[in-house]
């Protein structure tokens, strides 16, 4: 996410698929980092990884959030340096238009 | 028929095999067997997410309340003692496992730390097991075993959190992990369970015995159905880990097992009630301590501790440590 | 025990103040407060989503098709004042609380509107706690009671919707709201279990009765650990609304549920069916009552009406409540 | 009040239309009822799908478990003749299905493939209702009769896939679909609660009678809510069908369910068993055959076979059907 | 929304989260604005406002309609009229590929 | 998703709708398509065909599975040949950016 990003709208939406277990933890960093908002949904899922306990745990969470390109990157900074390494989780970002743009950034 | 039902059991109770036989058969077993089966097949028998968390609700509350209309009726004075003895052994039973998987196996104190942490505490859906089958025994178990089980449950998680030591994830400090499992589900719907139960008392609760009480086996063998898949879908990471671990999730839960008959008789309970805090001590967590760790030991590798836990010495206890504990405890005990 | 459960309240049955002590310790009463508490410390107790929908939908269904089966072996003649009581009151209350709220806060007839909807509709799950009470109490209640509430859902959200006025959403016409809410689960499964009650009678209901009747309270226990947490997670928006606000959520339920004994009296009702009748008054409903005020009132500040009716109101009459009315309706009727 | 409900029926048993009335405003009935209003008015009942997976789960299990420990009661040699008759039914019922439907109806082999694999199998839900008005009526059912129900699922579908011959979707081979059917849900909990049926015994299955056993009618009539409402959106399809469909949906099982009555009766089986037989052929199934023509014969419009299983037959039987061949049975066999 | 889009592909995916108790009324609207199909999943979520009565109406729905970007447009444009105002509801559209466009437009 | 894409990012999000009752299959055709991964989610929906016996089955689910370009493509192909024609199986692709975009690779 390090690289600049040439004519991308105003308004990035970061998800994140990650075990359901540290869905609150997850959310706490989200806002730290500057999300005003947040969207849950749980799921299930496998991957390469498949180390999560999430079977037991009530599977997976999908949370989605609008928010600024900046706040995106350091979203998926955070996500890098203390997440991925750890836990099961998958994040990507896309740009996505929105009306009232002011209100994620 | 009902009749039958109470007397039989009742008869072959000196009959520890008999009792082994009656347990193998009882429905709760055979679901979980059932659940094992399902995934041979290539079959699913998951239950919704949602109905298992509420069902994994119901169980909690429903032990904490029976538990706790029982600790009403019991003398506190006769508690002191054993609850002291729960409390020596939710710190030395992890010392023990962390110290034999050294022994048996090429972990690193990080995966032996998380391991020990599910050995120290204990399971739910074990004790209460064993409750079915003491109750279809017919021989009495103290009112307070109840506490017992939720004093055994923490200490053991955050011994073998202490000694999985510096494996711990360094974004968050570990002691905001033990405060998220002490304010989580488990917890918080044994400990209310109790309080609610010991509140309310036998005429309270009569109102609703109904449900918490008449439905429990019901529900429980629906839950162990679902236990079943789970741990089904566990085996095959056992072959993995060589025959250190599986021998470790054998051996130790006897071992174990013995220490709590023993401590249990030697604070002056009766058969049934050490024969129970055999099961305490011998029966690994996997709810509490794999949320637990998961939080604090990420790197630690839930294919060594929910295998172990979960997909041998769980079955492994519901079908023959449950009726040894019990001998044992005739032995010792009686 | 079972004996002692039915016995004991019996001998409690005229003094008021044992009962409001049973009531404080029965298990749904301690359920809500586990809920609150689980808030408090910041824990996590909810029912999954699904299990929730599926409970409330449960003691809907529960309680009208109990309230059918009692219709059905009523005299409907005795029905017809308390009935028409019902209606009046139906329109009265929610008049009142309007022009209450104009001299004790400062909202604008939007809000008071919605807020005048809770309180003229009623709440189920403090009627049928109010239920269980008096069931420990062995005070008999006339059958009728479950109409009388279904009677009092409705027309007390149609007057506060019409008092709330101007502040219509453009959009839609409530009218449309108003019909969402009739063909909504609530009203649905309430009369359909009415229904269904009085076609099948005692008969029919026998099969049922094990599951729809006797689980009753059980499950209500769990779905009060639910509201506690919901309720809890409300208190904090009190605050901001300055004292008139939760003022008016103590008080006007007290008078409502005054005004409801003596017309349960006045329409010859006995002392346990005007106690009831009290609490259908006195209780603000939240289900309902928001969906419909929600949806044809989006600009009213659910901050406001949800913390009163579910956050104050509630558990208000839960513990202190129902007792004080039954000993109204005691003094007045009895 | 339980007297009653256990004398009166018996009572009425030999006035059939006595009984076809007790079973119309029978619990399950009404709710099925209350499910087609709520979609009539626009109403939504649905369950929360977790709930409602539960349940069905639920229900196959307790239904499999009742049948093992009754099985176990029973004398095999007297079920030899009954499963080698189900066996041949349930080859000719979907040939007799298909061959019907080419004359009456101007489909295609695949629909017509798909209808016959629904009408070849059975229908839990008017099985176990049909076991409940027979509980009422109290006429005694050979305790084998679950095990017709389970040689019964699968033979029909297999059949009508194989009817529907050439159609089949290139992707997949159909034996592949097969599997997935016999390694699915409701074969696996039925096939399943047999087998702990037979092996726990009345003695276990005391223990569980609470929930799997007393609860079962009470749950039954809250699926049937669920069934009524998915029942009801089907209707509307109906119309688009001409009236060969319909008309098959009604008379087909009318003969089907004469011929289960007669093989019953012919193969030794008592008024009430012959009756439960002539139910199983009758009914249309719509959770096992729906999911296997689904995954095996994409093609083939749902439209067709879930409007004519699930709008049309069940209703039919449940309501006349039910009553009408245990009417037949008292004529054959009685 | 108003701004024409440059190069875009011909499909829109617009997501909509709202409290669950509009569903009915949002997905009547979708249609009215010309959607011939939507994909709904519970969910739940927090946001800047939290003025919903979702907690005790099943939190809320995450709706996603693939329609034509005229269609979004106007579907953006019911949202800003008629709902932003009172519900808490919060909407994004991104450009998507999808097979069979035609089914879509 | 023939036709070549220019500028965009190595990593596609492909999301597909369908009947609950087909999620076993359609993984097995994610994974041989080159899929390491994926998240479901339970969802229902309306779509113009709505021939799915969906009410009996759980509705549909929601996959969503990140994969290269050459994989997304793949997969929709596979479902333009077995899935469209007989299955409700809804489709689209969308470009995101993922960090570690090796492990979707
Ligand atoms: N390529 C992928 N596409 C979509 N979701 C994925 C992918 N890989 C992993 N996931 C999700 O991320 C979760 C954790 O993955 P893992 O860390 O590999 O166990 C899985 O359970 C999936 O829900
Ligand atoms: N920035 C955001 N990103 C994703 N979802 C959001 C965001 N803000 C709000 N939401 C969702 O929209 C719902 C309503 O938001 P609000 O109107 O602020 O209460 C919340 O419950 C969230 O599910
Ligand atoms: N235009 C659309 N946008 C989003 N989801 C759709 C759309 N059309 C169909 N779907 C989803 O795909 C499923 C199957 O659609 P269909 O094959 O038309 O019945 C529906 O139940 C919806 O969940
Ligand atoms: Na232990
Ligand atoms: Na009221
Ligand atoms: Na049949």
């Amino acid at each position: 996410m390090s690289e600049p990003h040439a004519h991308r709208g105003a308004v990035a939406l970061v998800t994140i698929v990650a075990e359901a277990i540290v869905e609150q933890r997850l959310v706490r960093d989200l806002r730290d980092a500057g999300a005003h908002g947040w969207t849950v949904t749980t799921a299930r899922g496998e991957g390469p990884r498949n180390r999560r306990v999430g079977d037991l745990e009530g599977g997976n969470v999908r949370i989605e959030t609008l928010v600024s390109h900046a706040t995106a990157d350091a979203i998926m900074a955070k996500l890098a340096a203390d997440w991925f390494p750890h836990y099961a989780v998958v994040a990507w970002v896309a740009d996505v238009e929105v009306a009232r743009e002011d209100r994620y950034l | 028929m009902l009749q039958i039902a109470h007397i039989m059991p009742s008869m072959g109770a000196t009959d520890t095999l008999q009792l082994a036989i009656d347990n193998l058969l009882s429905p709760p077993v055979l679901g979980f067997a059932l659940g094992l089966l399902a995934v041979a097949i290539g079959g699913d028998l998951r239950l919704p997410d949602a109905v298992y968390q509420g069902l994994s609700m119901y169980l909690l509350l429903a032990i904490g309340l029976k538990g706790g209309v029982a600790l009403r009726e019991s003398d506190i004075g006769d508690l002191v003692l054993p609850a002291l003895a729960a409390l020596a052994l939710g710190v030395l039973i992890p010392l023990a496992a962390y110290l034999a998987l050294r022994a048996v196996t090429r972990l690193g104190s990080l995966d032996r730390g998380a391991i020990a942490a599910h050995y120290g505490s204990t399971s739910l859906v074990t004790f209460t097991a064993a409750l079915v089958f003491l109750d279809a025994s017919q021989l009495a178990v103290e009112g307070y075993v109840v506490t017992l089980l939720a004093i055994l449950e923490i200490p053991g998680i955050v011994v073998g959190l202490l000694l999985a030591g510096r494996g711990m994830n360094r974004g968050v400090p570990w002691s905001e992990s033990l405060r998220e499992i002490l304010v989580g589900k488990s917890v918080l719907l044994l400990a209310g369970g109790l309080l609610i139960g010991v509140l309310t008392g036998p005429v309270g609760y009569a109102r609703v015995e109904p449900f918490f009480g008449a439905l429990f086996v019901g529900v429980l063998t629906l839950f162990l159905v679902e236990l079943g898949v789970l741990a089904g879908r566990r085996l095959p990471d056992i072959r993995g880990a060589g025959w250190g671990l599986p021998a470790f999730a054998i051996v130790f839960p006897i071992l174990a097992g013995t220490a709590g008959v023993i401590a249990g008789g030697a604070t002056g309970m009766g058969v049934g009630g050490a024969a129970v805090f055999g099961v305490l001590c011998a029966s690994a967590s996997y709810i509490a301590a794999p949320a637990a760790v998961r939080l604090a030991l990420p790197e630690a590798n839930p294919g060594y501790y929910l295998t172990t836990a979960l997909g041998i010495t769980f079955p492994f206890n519901l079908v023959v440590g449950i009726p040894l504990y019990l001998a044992i405890s005739q032995e010792v005990v009686g």
